[in-house]
């Protein structure tokens, strides 16, 4: 199998990710397509180290892991106290700020 | 030959001034003018010292002083003057020094006012006395910039209807408020500063010396297709100053909002920096383009003098009257440099001294008549001839001076730019040249009758005439308006030694 | 044709369906089920790529740890709210359109690259190189690390509680 | 290995002590006011700043991932004056929060500040990577640490959303750029790079969205208006420099150095991105009302003109960003920091609390018309000299246009800031009486002022300093 | 007239004198304020100005061949040898102008001392100013070595002559009339000026030595010439009242008599003359011109002199006969026989002075200056002999100057084959003699209104000057008389010639006699018989309504139209353009429609964006 099929695999669920991104209504949601974007990013990462024969992508893989971990976590506590303020996670109600 | 900094001291007093006033004369409106008084006339007596010691037989540059600023950019701060710059260092002396006086009663907030003026005045000598690009166009910023204030707090708003297919653009501009004229001065000049920028960068990076320094661009050659770019740049940007058409919108109403003093440094000298601009950049550097481009600019200017000629006619506010006036004679400023004859260029030059102290003085008694009558409408006023002779005669003098009466220095100027139309490659400019004299003797001498020397309007009594201060600034410009008439040879001698080489390096290749 | 292939297609289908799910479902908890089920097969896509390391972290840290905390948040908001969360989409055409143009551009370079198949075999075992390489030097990076998970705890805390 | 101050990481071992005192002091902290931790990690940072002017290059640490060499000195002592004076100025922020919660927020900074001192260290794709989120994710809490405040908490989410998105894509990118080099470390990706290879051109332009993302460059700038208009004002005086300080550091490190004549290739997109943004934060300010909007989106058409100076892609150019930097960071903290003073009196940012400012405060005038010309690039103040050095730059690419059109659109922005001038000098006072200003932020304004003024007047030693830190990169 | 110099020193004390007492007045402002040492100090300087004019001419000595009569100094410097020089040329006609100028000029002044005895002291300080100032530019006119003085001078007088016409401004009429004759003369001097500037180019120079010696050499260009020196003409066609540029000076009696009587009797108004014939060698070079001239002439003296017939206003009748004479003096000039137009200038200029100052004194006794309320004055001698006598030599009855040198000028326009023109003289001639007498018979010796004024006192300086002139007039007459008999009778013109014209003359005065002395006649008949004439000389054939309905009508209108676009279209489009910009910065505004997904929206695009832009470029 070749290294294009991965990284192919990978473009894909990033794309959906990022569909997901712009779609989603809910915070929450939103967060989700995150998530699989920077999947997308770990599955590249592991394919090259394999391909390439070299530790780097892996440990590459780690630190996103655990970046995206504490990502995760600050984001969901945005969610919940922009809930505790406006009652709503629904992104598109937060427009206060514009122009 | 000169032991002190004596450009040094004429370009920084002024600035000096300004520091001593905002920081000592703290609601002492006595104290602020006299600080006033005495930098501007520390300037002014160096530049009339200068004027008078400059070696006429060594000509070239003297009085030269450097200090390297940024040495890798080749940046330094190099100054000296030539005959032409000598004679807009005078011309800038003279008129701030009139305007000190005429501005006297300036009441609110006069200490940022004179603090203001004073900063302006340096960045106007500046430009005249530096040699290095890079500061020249630091000083032309500082020159520009203090206006924005000086109009937008002690300027005068007056009144356009918004009308035609292009009223809504008006209201939503704002047009005719004093707000507005500073603000589309200010952009609009530095709107051409950006293209002076550009040609500065332009030449030094096609000149490949690493330096930004007159002289050593002036050894540099370019080839033709960066010099026709180059001094398009250099003409747009200068000109925009220049009050060339149709660029030259900014002017009545930036002057006619003005200040009295403003006005009369703006349209007095500060225009003159446009044209000086092209003159001593444009064509120093780039002969070719500039015989390459001279029908532009000399067509332009013909506009110019007719358009603005004939827009002043049709004025009723006696203000914009006068910045048309300023408009018109523009024109043949740049007319008698685009003829690119010895005759035509020293005309351009001394027509930019003779416009600068005559509408100077202009702007001063526009300023005292509306002072004491409180209006600009021409055709309110009338008969003030016989209320205030002081201000009526200088005005006269004034208007004669515009319509190249002879005697006046405005005489001179005309005659040499016609002489210079005629024997240049394009001689019908001499038609518009000439015409443009008579519409001017049509116009000044329909407003001096109109309010000066007619019958005398029922609108006004009490008026008085000049008083105190106020007088030493109509004799000084009169003055010099009548001498330099009489005796051009006293600023011409010296300007030929500058213009001459200017020429030469034209017709070299 | 080998097995790896088809395990590859099979994991593919796997994740690109439950990919789908999650940025498609209405229901949210499903949505997160779905993420699950996307990490777990990203985590099959490791071991093809012969990770098995990261297949256990992405099954612990990703499938364990991020899926339950999400569960957590929507339990806390919905509990706030006290309905369900029916998730209706903004714009699906346009969201559609311009992720698969960036999909086609990433795509777009893809297919310039030289196609690689040959990889070299494993040698040694990576967790132990893992492993070193954290202590080794790595180390102060993983400090750095830690410092930000605690930040981002720090502040996930300050925001979560509920000031008196 | 032994801290020293020769030693590469003294700067960041440093902040880290303070930031560990602060943290004891927040764990033992009690009471509702604890502004003393805020005095610590201020005068700390302080300390910082002054052992970062002792700082001299070193070599590389972490095998080679980590470098103190000129250009991480220079940007670390921005970065630690820029914190400085920030956190000098939010030192008496009335809010209560600010109080209470003085350990959180000051822990916050310090960590984001950490980040940006290892990212302009960073030779390493993921020693860059995790700086980079580092100094992210505290600012997302900071945004919405008046957690109280719809609006904050919003512009945290905005924030959050788009930083998470584009720095997503920075990893994807660098992924790629790992993937194409088989290496994470910049030096040897420099090396073997080679010019064309799709994949790698794949990453450094995905990898360039998160840094597009963090210096506000258009389009991925529309985070920023949000989060100024609503974040506390100290904070976003300093967000809106430090963090873009070391996006543009981030930025030569990974497009700049060791790319020697191949930096060139990046010519049109920097040229792109210079023109759009300019373009759009010099239009998009014109109608604002909101002072710190109207700062927010006059800080993008900034990062537009720095980009002017990318576009270069030479040591001079580089070199002038650098200088734009500083004078920016003068000028636009100045900035906002004279709005908070207002705000704090009059309960008002919008533009019309300046009114008649001149004849209540003549000082604060005189220092918030310095930072505006400063910002519009007038003579003899610092911004001037940013300005055109970065145009000059420039002009040796032959970006004659882009150069004509940068001065052109400063012409749009001097509008705008004429505006807020003319409602400090020309427009009448709508209550009479002298602005308030607590001690601690006069003194950070009147750093400012002295920054603007001096670089203005002064330029050539930090100009000479940024060419020297700069020409090694190429 | 023999070729004769005289000194350069002196001719410069005769200039700088009259300037003196102007700076004076100028500059010292009680000196001014108080009329009586204005007066002093302005005439005293043109009594030694008188003086050493005449010294001047009675000490000059024969010129030297092909040496320059001028002296001359830089003015405008220029890299190689001058641009323009100033000095003064001291031959025989700048010498008999000088005369001419300061004597007429000194009478006026004590003139006007009486005259304008109860104007207010301070602006009777003005006025002496204005006088000595105009003695000054006279003089330097007529003694201006180069054509750029000349010009200089030339708008100097102008300059006066606009002052002093619109001395009493409080006048409408007067301030109107003023810059009429400002602008209508500036028109002329376009054409002047250009001229110079052209003559400059084409021969380098602008002194008139210079210029005659190339001339003579053939050296200047032949196309050019003839549109340079038409140009030139043109100046002295304003300055001199040539058709269609003679409207100014009838207004121009709006100034105070004496003023009128010395700058648009006298001096100024022949400045032209003099301009023509100070260059006829270049004119000479361009015969076309020259017959041009000599038709404009002839046209404009007989379209005065129709005018003058039917004026009641005795200062405009003596307007539109200087304007006919101006006519003679040019066709003369035309002619090619400057000198007879040059002698009739200076005989003119005393008569036509004397015959203002006089009619000064009517119009000071009747405080009018319609003839037809005038009259009865048979029994006051000092006051009629003076201006009868003017008017004799006007009308041309021997041995008074008019006599010889009209008879001189018809002469030469005849040996120029130049029929019509002098036809059209003869019949001006007639003319002439005509309305002059009908003046002097309805102001004079008409019986009635004047005798209820009996006695008129008329200020003794006032009849002394006039008599003054008298006796010169007479005494020109007869040296002119002794002359031509003692050279007996030149035999170029026809021998009928003197007897015709003195018929002339003898005609006119007798219809006038007829008309309004015996009422034999009716004029009234004779106006109905030439109705068309007399309907069109009253409006002055329509010519200046038509310079008003061009001031109006096509320059102001222009004018506007041309502020009018400035205005709303010029400066319209700069605000349309800052308009617009403002507009697309508030719907950029728009973009950021404050939610959150369509930055991330922003940031997706940016990354199309870069992808495309990495794909185009990057390759």
């Amino acid at each position: 199998m070749s290294l294009g099929a991965y990284l192919t695999l990978a473009a894909a669920v990033f794309a959906i990710g990022l569909f997901g991104v712009l779609t989603r209504r809910n915070a929450v949601g939103i967060l989700l397509g995150i998530e699989l974007m920077l999947n997308a990013v770990n599955i590249n990462l592991v394919a090259f180290a394999r391909f390439g024969g070299d530790l780097g992508g892996i440990l590459f893989t780690l630190f996103t892991i655990a970046i995206t971990v504490a990502e995760v976590a600050v984001g969901l506590a945005i969610v919940i106290v922009i809930f505790r303020v406006r009652r709503t996670v629904e992104a598109d109600h937060l427009d206060l700020l514009r122009g | 030959m000169i032991p002190f900094p004596v450009l040094s001291i004429i370009t920084w007093a002024p600035l000096v001034g300004a520091v001593l006033i905002m920081f000592l004369a703290r609601h002492s409106p006595l104290a602020v003018r006299l600080i006033a008084l005495v930098t501007t006339s520390v300037s002014t007596v160096l530049s009339v010292f200068i004027f008078v010691v400059y070696d006429r037989e060594a000509a070239g540059f003297q009085f030269y002083e450097k200090v390297a600023l940024v040495p890798p950019l080749g940046i330094s701060y190099e100054i000296a003057v030539d005959g032409m710059s000598l004679l807009m260092v005078l011309l800038t002396s003279v008129i701030i020094f009139a305007g000190v006086f005429a501005s006297w009663t300036v009441k609110e907030r006069s200490q940022e006012f004179y603090a203001l003026l004073l900063a302006l005045v340096t960045g106007v000598y500046g430009v005249f006395v530096s040699l290095d690009l890079f500061v020249f166009f630091l000083f032309y910023e500082l020159a520009v910039l203090p206006m924005y204030l000086l109009i937008g707090i002690w300027g005068s708003s007056g009144e356009v209807r918004p009308r035609g297919i292009f009223g809504w653009a008006f209201r939503e501009t704002g047009v005719g408020t004093k707000e507005y004229a500073a603000m589309k001065l200010t952009l609009y000049l530095l709107f051409g500063s950006a293209f002076i920028l550009v040609g500065i960068f332009a030449l030094y990076v096609s000149a490949g010396t690493g330096s930004f320094s007159f002289l050593e661009l002036e050894a540099a050659t370019f080839d033709a297709r960066t010099q026709f770019w180059v001094f398009l740049a250099f003409y747009v940007g200068f000109g925009i100053l220049a009050g060339i058409w149709p660029l030259h919108t900014w002017s009545p109403d930036g002057h006619a909002s003005a200040p009295t003093a403003v006005s009369m440094l703006h349209a007095g000298v500060l225009m003159k920096l446009g044209a000086y601009g092209v003159v001593r950049v444009g064509m120093g550097l780039l002969p070719d383009a500039a015989v390459e481009l001279a029908w532009l600019v000399g067509g332009i200017a013909c506009i110019n003098v007719v358009y603005g000629a004939l827009s002043a006619m049709a004025q009723t506010d006696l203000k914009y009257v006068i910045a048309y006036s300023s408009v018109s004679h523009m024109g043949l400023v740049m007319l008698g440099a685009a003829t690119l004859t010895e005759a035509g260029l020293n005309g351009s030059v001394f027509q930019m001294f003779a416009h600068g102290v005559m509408t100077g003085l202009f702007f001063a008694l526009v300023g005292l008549v509306y002072e004491k009558a409180h209006s600009r409408a021409i055709f309110t006023m009338g008969g003030f001839g016989r209320v205030m002779p002081g201000i009526a005669t200088a005005f006269t003098i004034g208007g004669l001076s515009s319509l190249g009466l002879p005697a006046t220095s405005g005489f001179v100027a005309e005659i040499l730019t016609f002489m210079g139309a005629w024997r240049s490659a394009h001689p019908w400019w001499l038609v518009p040249a000439v015409a443009g004299t008579f519409l001017t003797a049509v116009y000044v001498l329909r407003v001096t009758k109109q309010i000066f020397w007619g019958p005398p309007s029922p609108h006004f009594d009490h008026l008085e005439d000049a008083r105190g201060p106020e007088w030493l600034a109509l004799v000084l410009l009169t003055g010099v308006i009548v001498i330099f008439g009489l005796m051009p040879a006293i600023a011409l001698g010296p300007v030929d030694t500058a213009t001459v080489p200017i020429l030469t390096r034209m017709v070299k290749p | 044709m080998t097995l790896e292939t088809v395990a590859f297609a099979g994991v593919a289908v796997v994740l690109l369906v439950s990919s789908l799910g999650v940025v498609l479902t209405p229901n949210l908890f499903h949505s997160v089920l779905w993420l699950a089920a996307a990490l777990v097969a990203t985590g099959g896509v490791f071991l093809l790529l012969a990770a098995p390391f990261l297949f256990g972290v992405q099954l612990l840290l990703y499938a364990g740890g991020v899926v339950t905390i999400v569960v957590f948040a929507i339990m806390l908001t919905e509990r706030l709210v006290g309905r369900t969360i029916r998730q209706a989409s903004r714009y699906l055409v346009n969201g559609a359109v311009l992720s698969a143009a960036v999909f086609v551009g990433i795509v777009g370079f893809l297919v310039q690259a030289p196609a690689v198949t040959g990889r070299p075999e494993v040698t040694g075992d990576l967790t132990l190189a893992v492993g070193r390489a954290l202590v080794g030097p790595f180390a102060l990076v993983l400090e750095l690390l830690a410092v930000l998970l605690v930040v981002a705890l720090l502040g996930a805390l300050y925001f979560a509680r509920s000031e008196s | 290995m032994t801290l020293s101050l020769a030693s590469p990481m003294a700067l960041e071992a440093a902040l880290g002590v303070v930031l560990l005192v602060v943290f004891v002091g927040a764990l033992l902290a009690r009471g509702e006011d604890r502004r003393g931790l805020a005095w610590l990690a201020t005068i700390g940072v302080l300390a910082v700043g002054v052992l970062s002017m002792f700082a001299r290059p070193a070599g590389p640490a972490l095998g080679g991932m980590f470098v103190q060499d000129g250009l991480a000195i220079f940007a670390k002592r921005l970065f630690l004056t820029a914190t400085f004076i920030g956190l000098l100025a939010g030192l008496s922020q009335p809010d209560r929060a600010f109080a209470r919660r003085a350990g959180e927020y000051h822990l916050l900074i310090l960590s984001s500040l950490l980040g940006m001192l290892v990212l302009a260290s960073a030779r390493d794709l993921i020693l860059l990577f995790l700086a980079f989120e580092l100094m992210s994710i505290p600012l997302y809490i900071l945004t919405g640490f008046l957690k109280r405040d719809a609006g904050a908490v919003e512009a945290s989410l905005k924030f959050f959303l788009v930083g998470s998105v584009s720095s997503a894509v920075m990893a994807y990118g660098l992924s790629f750029v790992y993937g194409a080099a088989r290496t994470t470390d910049l030096a040897k990706i420099a090396a073997v790079a080679k010019a064309g290879d799709p994949l790698l051109t794949l990453g450094l332009v995905a990898a360039l969205v998160g840094i597009a993302f963090k210096i506000a460059a258009f389009p991925f700038h529309m985070w920023v208006p949000d989060t100024y208009e609503a974040a506390s004002t100290p904070f976003v005086a300093w967000l809106s420099v430090a963090p873009k300080a070391a996006g543009f550091i981030a930025l030569f490190r990974v497009y700049f150095e060791g790319a020697g004549d191949r930096a060139g290739t990046w010519v049109p997109i920097a040229a792109f991105l210079a023109t759009v943004t300019m373009l759009a934060g010099n239009l998009m300010a014109l109608p604002q009302q909101n002072t710190k909007r109207l700062l927010a989106y006059s800080g993008i058409a900034q990062i537009g003109y720095m980009l002017v100076g990318v576009a270069a892609a030479s040591a001079s150019g580089t070199a002038m960003v650098l200088f734009y930097l500083v004078a920016y960071v003068f000028g636009n903290m100045g900035a906002f920091l004279v709005v908070e003073a207002l705000a704090r009196a009059e309960g008002s940012e919008a533009t019309t609390a300046f009114r008649g400012l001149a004849q209540r405060s003549p000082l604060l005038a005189l220092a918030m018309l310095l930072f505006l010309l400063s910002l519009g690039g007038i003579p003899f103040v610092a911004g001037f000299w940013a300005k055109l050095y970065v145009f000059w730059a420039a002009t040796e690419r032959g970006l004659y246009w882009l150069v004509l059109l940068g001065a052109i659109l400063t012409v749009v922005a001097l509008f705008y800031y004429l505006l807020v001038a003319k409602r400090m000098y020309i427009e009448a006072p709508e209550r009479t009486g002298r602005v308030p200003v607590a001690a601690t932020l006069a003194l950070s304004v009147a750093l400012c002022a002295l920054g603007v003024v001096v670089l203005g007047l002064y330029p050539k030693a930090v100009v000479l300093a940024a060419l020297r830190v700069a020409s090694p990169l190429f | 007239m023999s070729l004769r110099v005289g000194s350069a020193m002196v001719a410069l004390l005769v200039l700088a004198l009259p300037f003196a007492a102007f700076l004076l007045l100028a500059l010292v402002r009680p000196l001014r304020r108080s009329a009586v040492a204005a007066a002093v100090t302005s005439i005293t300087a043109m009594v030694a100005a008188v003086a050493s004019a005449f010294w001047l001419s009675w000490r000059a000595v024969p010129r030297v061949l092909l040496q320059s009569p001028s002296t001359t100094w830089t003015w405008i410097p220029a890299d190689g040898g001058p641009m323009a020089t100033v000095g003064v040329m001291v031959d025989e006609k700048s010498m008999a102008m000088c005369m001419l100028v300061t004597f007429v000029s000194l009478m006026v002044q004590l003139y006007s001392w009486a005259y304008l005895h109860d104007e207010p002291r301070t602006s009777l300080g003005r006025y002496y100013a204005y006088h000595s100032l105009f003695a000054f530019s006279m003089l330097g006119l007529v003694l201006a070595p180069t054509f750029i003085q000349m010009f200089v001078f030339w708008e100097l007088v102008g300059l006066c002559s606009y002052l002093l016409i619109g001395y009493w401004y409080d006048r409408p009429s007067a301030a109107r009339a003023a810059v009429k004759a400002f602008w209508i003369t500036k028109l002329g001097d376009l054409g002047f000026v250009a001229g110079i500037v052209m003559l400059w180019v084409a021969a380098g120079t602008f002194d008139f030595w210079d210029l005659f010696r190339l001339a003579n050499a053939g050296a200047l260009p032949r196309d050019g010439m003839p549109l340079i020196m038409f140009l030139i003409y043109l100046g002295a066609v304003g300055k001199s009242a040539q058709f269609p540029l003679h409207v100014w000076l009838p207004d121009a009696m709006e100034g105070p008599t004496p003023v009128s009587a010395l700058i648009h009797a006298a001096t100024m108004v022949t400045a032209g003359v003099f301009l023509v014939t100070r260059a006829f060698p270049l004119f000479l070079l361009v015969p076309d011109v020259l017959t041009l001239i000599a038709w404009v002439g002839a046209f404009t003296a007989l379209l005065a002199a129709s005018m003058a017939c039917v004026e009641n206003d005795i200062k405009r009748v003596l307007a539109y006969s200087t304007v006919s004479q101006l006519g003679y003096m040019m066709a003369a000039a035309g002619a090619q026989s400057p000198s007879a137009g040059f002698n009739h200038l200076l005989a003119h200029g005393v008569f036509k002075a004397l015959l203002f100052l006089g009619a000064g004194v009517v119009i000071h006794i009747f405080h009018t200056n319609d003839v037809f309320r005038m009259g009865g004055l048979r029994t006051q001698p000092l006051v009629w002999v003076p201006f009868v006598l003017a008017t004799l030599a006007l009308a041309g009855v021997p041995p008074l100057p008019g006599f010889f040198t009209k008879e001189a000028i018809l002469g030469g326009v005849l040996e120029a084959h130049l029929t019509l023109p002098f036809a059209m003289l003869a019949l001006t001639a007639f003319l002439t003699a005509f309305y002059m007498f009908r003046v002097v018979f309805l102001t004079f010796f008409r019986p009635g209104l004047g005798d209820s004024h009996a006695p008129h006192h008329v200020p003794a300086l006032m009849s002394l000057v006039c008599w003054t002139l008298t006796v010169f007039t007479i005494a020109s007459g007869v040296a002119m008389a002794r002359q031509v008999l003692s050279a007996g009778h030149h035999d170029d013109a026809p021998a009928w010639l003197p007897a015709f014209s003195l018929a002339l003359a003898g005609g006119g005065i007798l219809l006038a006699w007829l008309m309004y002395q015996r009422q034999a006649l009716d004029p009234a008949r004779l106006s109905a018989a030439l109705a068309p004439l007399d309907w069109a000389a009253r409006r002055r054939y329509g010519i200046d309504a038509v310079f008003v309905g061009l001031y109006r009508f096509a320059l102001l209108a222009f004018a506007r139209l041309v502020g009018w676009l400035d205005r709303y279209v010029v400066d319209g489009i700069l605000n349309v353009l800052s308009a617009w910009t403002l507009r697309a910065g508030d719907r950029a505004r728009r973009l950021q429609s404050g939610q959150p997904q369509d930055y991330v929206y922003g940031v997706a695009f940016g990354v199309l964006l870069l992808f495309v832009l990495a794909q185009w470029r990057l390759r």
